[in-house]
């Protein structure tokens, strides 16, 4: 297929659809509605599902229902819509069934406002619902990543009957790249032995996420965290720049990531020996890579478009082994290269020390801009 | 090569447009390139503005802070964003609505009466093609032949008949920056 | 008299389309007589095999075990937009929900109203208790004005806790509504005419005539602390003049149904 | 032409909750307060003749736990 | 005032009255619901505000309203009740009203069960709800605790006008024990200068979680994230059982800390030289004295009810100095002191090593019991 | 002329109840007409002080700007329970919710319709502009049958997207509701009746009998695709017969309000 | 006994939507295309004679953008 | 001292009721003190079983896994926890309810016949007591005076007319046990 010019979320709406994508229910919100609008009009046509629900309380439980039958579905939503969602999310991820939630992040926290912000890590990455689960989380960082990552979502979240969410933000959403959307997939009647849809000639089947007794409960835990743990050991995904010969290693999943690549280029051209982690997978987290680059640099520099959330993620895994400097841009603010260019400077330049809390000196270096 | 552009004006002026067909024209000569919108919550007529990067390598940042290169086409838009242009970059202003000269000397600013220009070739709706025209003459990464293709090959077919009005507006932005001596 | 006893004989026994288990109902609970006609219901329209219960939160959070059907279990309140997401992708299978008062009508009031709205074609039965059963006899909001719970320790002051919320009325006002009746299941006669509304219910659904739901008064002999027999009284007593029972919305199509 | 009937309780669903013993015409159920059943209640249980079959026990079970037998008697 | 036996549900909506609440808006679940019972009652009689709200969204949403007229508020549920709080908790977050909210943690993910645990904790510590922002978190692990936490909440919300949770769980809330509830506190009409209740002859104020502009959100997180720093400087609380001379550490908040405390006894009858540290603020996190502890100890074993989420935070705080062992009862099981016991006894005899991720060998030793 | 021009020849001046901020709604919008009407109310009604407005998650996300008293602005859908939360402790107040139709119909349904059977004394000025206007121009509960949107590309399709929603009649049906109207701002007779509806309304409240609603049909030109003047004839011939303007409830008590 | 009036539109909050201009009984008003506010739109003005100062203008229009003066004059 | 004891029984047979009286007691004589039922999502009529942990020092955790005291109340409580009491251990069990031995050999069972004695008190509700009374005769760390006393002290006053009944069903059941050599 030949590249397209296309906006982020028109481009996970159709790789969706191409994917395979049998039913969607989502609720309009802004910087993500283009995926419903998208959705709108191509499932109706194609003969797919597709409900815009009352809410998106009402969306995530549509697609609870459709998962129970082991079509491919999926919901998209900005940070507050997802917050509605979480009761259903910890439901879904109870009962082992697989959806794909898209959340196109935006400033926050409460109605904040509309612009791109990366601040619902922790809600996506480490459960913003109740109980232990986990949840596949894909960073896309541009359009073509967007199509590819969907796609991928899909397909993680069918094999470990997984909740699979595509984590970007209103500026990979709202962006048009050259992209190359993949070829329209037939879809597949698949013969799930755990999915529900009238038992026919079979046993009855029943999905639930009860298990009234806490020692059933505890070994329904224990094996989706076996689960977990395999996907762990497969699907790390990221992507590395200027590793080779890094003094000094810059991490940054998304667009934060993204801009942090032109920041690490800028760095290069000036000769600093500067490398860039960009995390796919920020859950399964790629914590391996980063314990064996915390080997070999001088100084890490998590970059991040919120307070500092993946920021924990980095720090469990160094330990207090190498120096961590956060620079954060919170509320809707995209950091510009240049921004981060300086901050790279300023860490190799620095005399850096391991703290407790990185947090602490880069406040102080915001309030004091 | 890298190039920051960035365009402003009113809602339905066809600021967002001009920015995809730059980017088309980009995309169709294989550079790397990425366009975004400013979305606000108020979709009801306020200023519009997108934003084209346009490089041979991956794009870190779709976002500029200080745009090197901008086509203003009113009088807030250049207000607003005059200021923030990067010293030694080039700013194209659409004098027709536009009742003041340039305040900054460090960048070059080319005035064309765009709406005026539009309107002669009988269409007002074209003054972002003219506008467009006018800055392929400081930016010739960007032929303008490549740009007229790409109007041939994006533009819905169902608009064709609008592609000779369209390559006249380029070329005679283009004219106008050139008679000015730009370019 | 034993000498009757003979397959030939049996003029009426457990329906098929229940399982073994038994109910974790209490005594006297009504709960289980929906369950009875929803199961003889499915075994006659022989929808057994196409039914896709979803069950609720509250005491009959385990009907899935009850039913020989394929079920699942909805998050409190929102069994609707569940049988929703279900129903579209499978539209020729049969799809209820199963909701209690404090399910259908206080938390998932919006789910309920937006699936009758879009004329969503599933069935709902609705089994109204005026109270919250399963976490201990909290007011519903279709508790009655004056009823004690145990949130409501001094009877239920309208002008404070509100009145009682009659949802068939409403949702009755919905285009997307085929058939919405209110029933009763406090006596013989009233369980005779519950059955036929939910038969009635469910051929709705299977000849696509959009949203249906029967709601039925029950009893909740353990939260109200009266025996089983008073129960049936009280709702037939107390209930009935706040719920009269009707028929609220029967679509043309509907009313032609014959079977 | 009469009707002779019979019903049978299954201890495994009857609760005891006298629904069937109230609801009955004929008043030929009571509860048999001699057995428990493996869940601790009292079971119903026919206790007089005159059953006719007619199954209003069982269309007031909520346990579905009555099975009822019903002959026609020719009148001879 | 004398002790009484009184249940933890129960003692905390009695101290919430001493403390002067005045609205209280809820939903009944188990095992919370006695909370809302007790001032179902007790409300109404006091002339205060009781709803018994349509649902936790509704709920936290009146709470929210009430919240930004400056009077004392609370809400309470548990797991999927809280998850379905977590838009209104980031709107009142983001809005910097003071409220409380109680939840008595309970078996999941998804409906789970009603046994107590304590697998919440990300949710309420790191944030379920959308944006970066900072609740104050409080876990008792006692009914006297329930009652001295709940008041202490509600001072500190204030103080700080911001959320602050009881994180309990249905073993300390369905428990009686001897307490001693406070007096009843008089209500104080506060006047605050934000709070909103018709602008009378001041100027006229508004309540929003809104920043439209990123940059004005930028700047209301940075402000906040200060008045979090604040908050962690001054109001960082834990105990301290047998720290002297321990050479093994045993962190645990609520019931599993409790818990802990029994076996960690039993290992001193033994003679092991092991000691407890029960965090009471598990937000903020008492990290600065297990960063001392760490430099003293062979060994820090994390029991929690649940997969390691504290655990993540301990790791953040050591950094790889020492060994960290977990044990955890997910999905609604509580530990027995003796279960406790046998891991402190497993720790202190096994060679430990500094692993990248204690729960992989918790996971191994769960799975071949 | 301009002899005129002096205070005491002001037959029609902006109401005081506004601030000086200019709305950010889209020209001829009449959602500034429905805030005008507010004003002016609150202002002759001497309410201006003791007031305290709810706004949505919509177009009138702003609203909070634009008059002179205090303001909270509320999540999507749940201003009812916000200003619950406000007249619970500070009863003696006007508290009023200001919503649009995906706010209130759709994502507010539990909310509205729970704080309407609580009879919460509130008032509630609804803005039903058939379309969700904020977020450029998608289908709500309220688009008309056929109506094309950003999701409903082909036209609102009933039988999958559902009928809409007459919120004023369904909400009449409970017994808490003291005053359900439903009235159009598209010309000056109908503005003028909103305004005394909206009066009615706030006198309900303060007279503590009960939830109070007005519906207002509203124009979206920007959306709609239609120039203001199209759009008011847009609400009469389209509008008005899907929701017929009239009187839902006025319950006895309102009846006899005098004012 | 006739009035006589006079409307003044606020370029601050006039938007030029054309609903005053619909709505005058009187037709006066008309938008002023010679000038654009500081928002960009062209305002309503009187245009002609015969304002009566009903004021219909100021209860449609929907920005608060119109003052109406009006004067009895007592029939001579 | 610690001890930990565990109440079951249907629900209605007062199970709760018996450990709350135990509990108060140890609170009266300044022992630390928890009880902690079992509460289920059935609120219906099924078993129930409380734990009460009675010490001089802080408690550590309020649920037991391998109770060293038992009072069981009918059959399937008897069924379900005789395995579970720790080696040494003692069950009071209510033999009127039980129509088996012990199985156990390993702790010591006390039968007493709680529901017919109560009923020959004239309250069969006073079971429970009777029990209580049966445990109290080998728990000498709670007096019966003491009980007694809790039960004055904490028992609502419109209840008062049923202490002396109260009472003597605690007596009734202490003399039980220890006429059958216990204590
Ligand atoms: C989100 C959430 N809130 C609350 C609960 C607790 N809860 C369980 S069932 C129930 C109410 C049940 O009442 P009803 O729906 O009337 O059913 P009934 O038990 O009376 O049949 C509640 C509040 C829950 N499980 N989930
Ligand atoms: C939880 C949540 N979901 C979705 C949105 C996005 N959103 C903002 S306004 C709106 C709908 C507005 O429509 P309406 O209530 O009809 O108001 P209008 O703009 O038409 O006046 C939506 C869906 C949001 N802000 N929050
Ligand atoms: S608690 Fe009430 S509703 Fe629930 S099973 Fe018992 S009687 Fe039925
Ligand atoms: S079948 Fe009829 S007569 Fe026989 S026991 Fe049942 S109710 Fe009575
Ligand atoms: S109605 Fe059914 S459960 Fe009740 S006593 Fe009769 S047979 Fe038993
Ligand atoms: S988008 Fe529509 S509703 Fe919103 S301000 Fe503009 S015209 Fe009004
Ligand atoms: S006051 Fe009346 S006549 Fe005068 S301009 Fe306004 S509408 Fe026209
Ligand atoms: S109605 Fe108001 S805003 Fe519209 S043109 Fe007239 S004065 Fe201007
Ligand atoms: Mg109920
Ligand atoms: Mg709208």
């Amino acid at each position: 297929m030949a590249k397209e010019l296309i906006k982020g979320n028109v481009a996970m709406a159709e790789a969706a659809i191409r994917a395979g994508l049998e039913a969607y229910f989502g609720y309009p919100i802004t910087p993500q509605t283009e995926v419903l609008e998208h959705l709108a009009r191509r499932m109706p046509e194609l003969g797919r599902a597709f409900v815009q629900a009352e809410s998106e309380v009402a969306a995530i439980n549509m697609v609870y229902g459709a998962a129970c039958t082991g079509v491919r579905v999926m919901t998209s939503s900005s940070s507050p819509g997802v917050s509605l969602m979480q009761e259903g999310l910890s439901y879904i991820a109870g009962t082992e069934v697989p959806a794909v939630i898209i959340n196109v992040m935006r400033g926050g926290p409460g109605l904040g406002n509309i612009a791109p912000a990366q601040s619902d890590y922790y809600q996506s990455v480490h459960g913003g619902g109740h109980g232990d689960y986990h949840p596949i989380v894909l960073a896309p960082a541009s359009v073509q990543e967007s199509i590819d990552l969907t796609v991928l979502s899909f397909e993680l979240a069918e094999k470990y009957r997984n909740l699979a969410f595509v984590l970007s933000d209103g500026s990979v959403g709202q962006m048009m790249e050259p992209a190359e959307l993949p070829p329209m997939q037939p879809i597949v009647k698949k013969n799930y032995d755990w999915a529900i849809g009238g038992k026919g000639t079979r046993e009855k089947r029943i999905l639930t996420s009860i298990n009234i007794n806490p020692h059933d409960e505890e070994i329904a835990n224990l094996r989706m965290l076996q689960t977990w743990f395999e996907i762990k050991k497969n699907e790390v995904r990221y992507k590395e720049y200027y590793l080779d010969d890094a003094e000094f290693l810059v991490i940054g999943f998304g667009t934060s990531g993204r801009v942090a690549l032109s920041a690490v280029r800028k760095c290069r051209e000036k000769g600093i020996k500067v490398g860039l982690l960009r995390p796919i997978t920020v859950r399964p987290f790629p914590d391996e890579v980063i314990i064996e680059l915390a080997e070999r640099v001088q100084g890490i520099l998590v970059v991040e478009m919120n307070q500092g959330q993946m920021l924990d993620d980095v720090m469990i895994a160094v330990g207090k082994k190498v120096p961590i400097e956060f620079y954060g841009r919170p509320g809707g603010v995209i950091p510009f290269p240049e921004d981060v260019e300086s901050e790279i400077e300023r860490m190799v330049s620095a005399k850096l020390e391991i703290v407790n809390n990185p947090r602490v000196a880069w406040l102080d270096r915001m309030l004091h801009r | 090569m890298h190039k920051e552009i960035m365009i402003a004006g009113y809602g339905g002026q066809g600021v967002l447009f001009a920015g995809q067909i730059l980017a088309y024209t980009a995309m169709d000569i294989k550079m790397q390139v990425t366009w975004i919108p400013s979305y606000g919550p108020e979709m009801r007529g306020g200023t519009a503005n997108c934003t084209v990067v346009i490089s041979d390598q991956e794009i870190g940042s779709p976002q500029v802070a200080e745009p090197p290169i901008a086509i203003l086409l009113n009088l807030p838009s250049y207000d607003k964003y005059e200021p923030l242009i990067k010293v030694g970059g080039v700013a194209v202003v659409n004098a027709s609505m536009v009742d003041r000269g340039a305040i900054r000397t460090d960048i070059r600013t080319i005035f064309v009466e765009a709406s005026r220009i539009a309107e002669e070739i009988g269409d007002t709706k074209l003054m972002n093609m003219v506008a467009v025209g006018a800055l392929l003459a400081v930016l010739p990464e960007l032929d303008i032949k490549e740009v007229k293709n790409a109007l041939r090959l994006h533009l819905p077919s169902r608009h064709h008949a609008l592609l000779p009005s369209n390559y006249l507006a380029l070329e005679r932005g283009f004219d106008a920056a050139v008679s000015q001596g730009h370019g | 008299m034993v000498t009757i006893i003979k397959p030939e004989n049996i003029v009426y026994s457990r329906s098929h389309a229940f399982t073994e288990t038994s109910t974790s109902y209490c005594p006297g609970c009504t709960h289980g007589t929906a369950h009875r006609l929803i199961a003889e219901t499915l075994e006659e329209m022989n929808l057994v095999d196409k039914t896709i219960g979803v069950a609720p939160v509250g005491c009959s959070v385990f009907a899935y075990n009850y039913f020989d059907t394929d079920f699942v279990e909805a998050a409190h309140g929102r069994a609707p937009a569940m049988a929703t997401g279900i129903k579209r992708v499978l539209p020729d299978k049969c799809v209820f929900t199963y909701q209690g008062d404090g399910d259908l009508a206080s938390i998932g009031m919006a789910e309920i109203m937006h699936a009758a709205v879009r004329g969503e074609n599933i069935s709902v039965i609705f089994l109204n208790n005026a109270i919250y059963g399963m976490t201990g006899g909290q007011m519903a909001p279709t508790s009655l004005p004056g009823q004690k719970t145990t949130s409501s320790p001094l009877g239920r002051d309208v002008e404070l806790q509100g009145f009682p919320l009659r949802m068939s009325e409403m949702i009755a006002k919905m285009d997307g509504a085929g058939y919405v009746v209110r029933r009763s299941l406090h006596d013989p006669a009233n369980i005779r005419k519950a059955k036929k509304a939910i038969r009635t219910a469910f051929e709705t659904q299977m000849h696509g005539l959009g949203f249906s739901m029967v709601e039925l008064l029950s009893t909740c002999p353990t939260n109200w602390g009266m025996n089983p027999v008073d129960s049936c009284k009280w709702v037939e007593d107390q209930m009935l003049p706040v719920y009269p029972l009707g028929d609220f919305k029967v679509s043309e199509s509907v009313s032609e149904l014959r079977f | 032409m009469a009707a002779i009937g019979w019903i049978e309780v299954s201890d495994v669903y009857c609760k005891g909750c006298e629904l069937c013993v109230t609801a009955c015409p004929q008043a030929v159920i009571s509860l048999d307060m001699e057995r428990l059943t493996h869940k601790g209640f009292h079971p119903a249980k026919i206790v007089k003749e005159g059953c006719t079959g007619c199954a209003i026990c069982a269309v007031v079970c909520p346990d579905s736990a009555i099975t009822v037998y019903r002959e026609i008697i020719k009148a001879s």
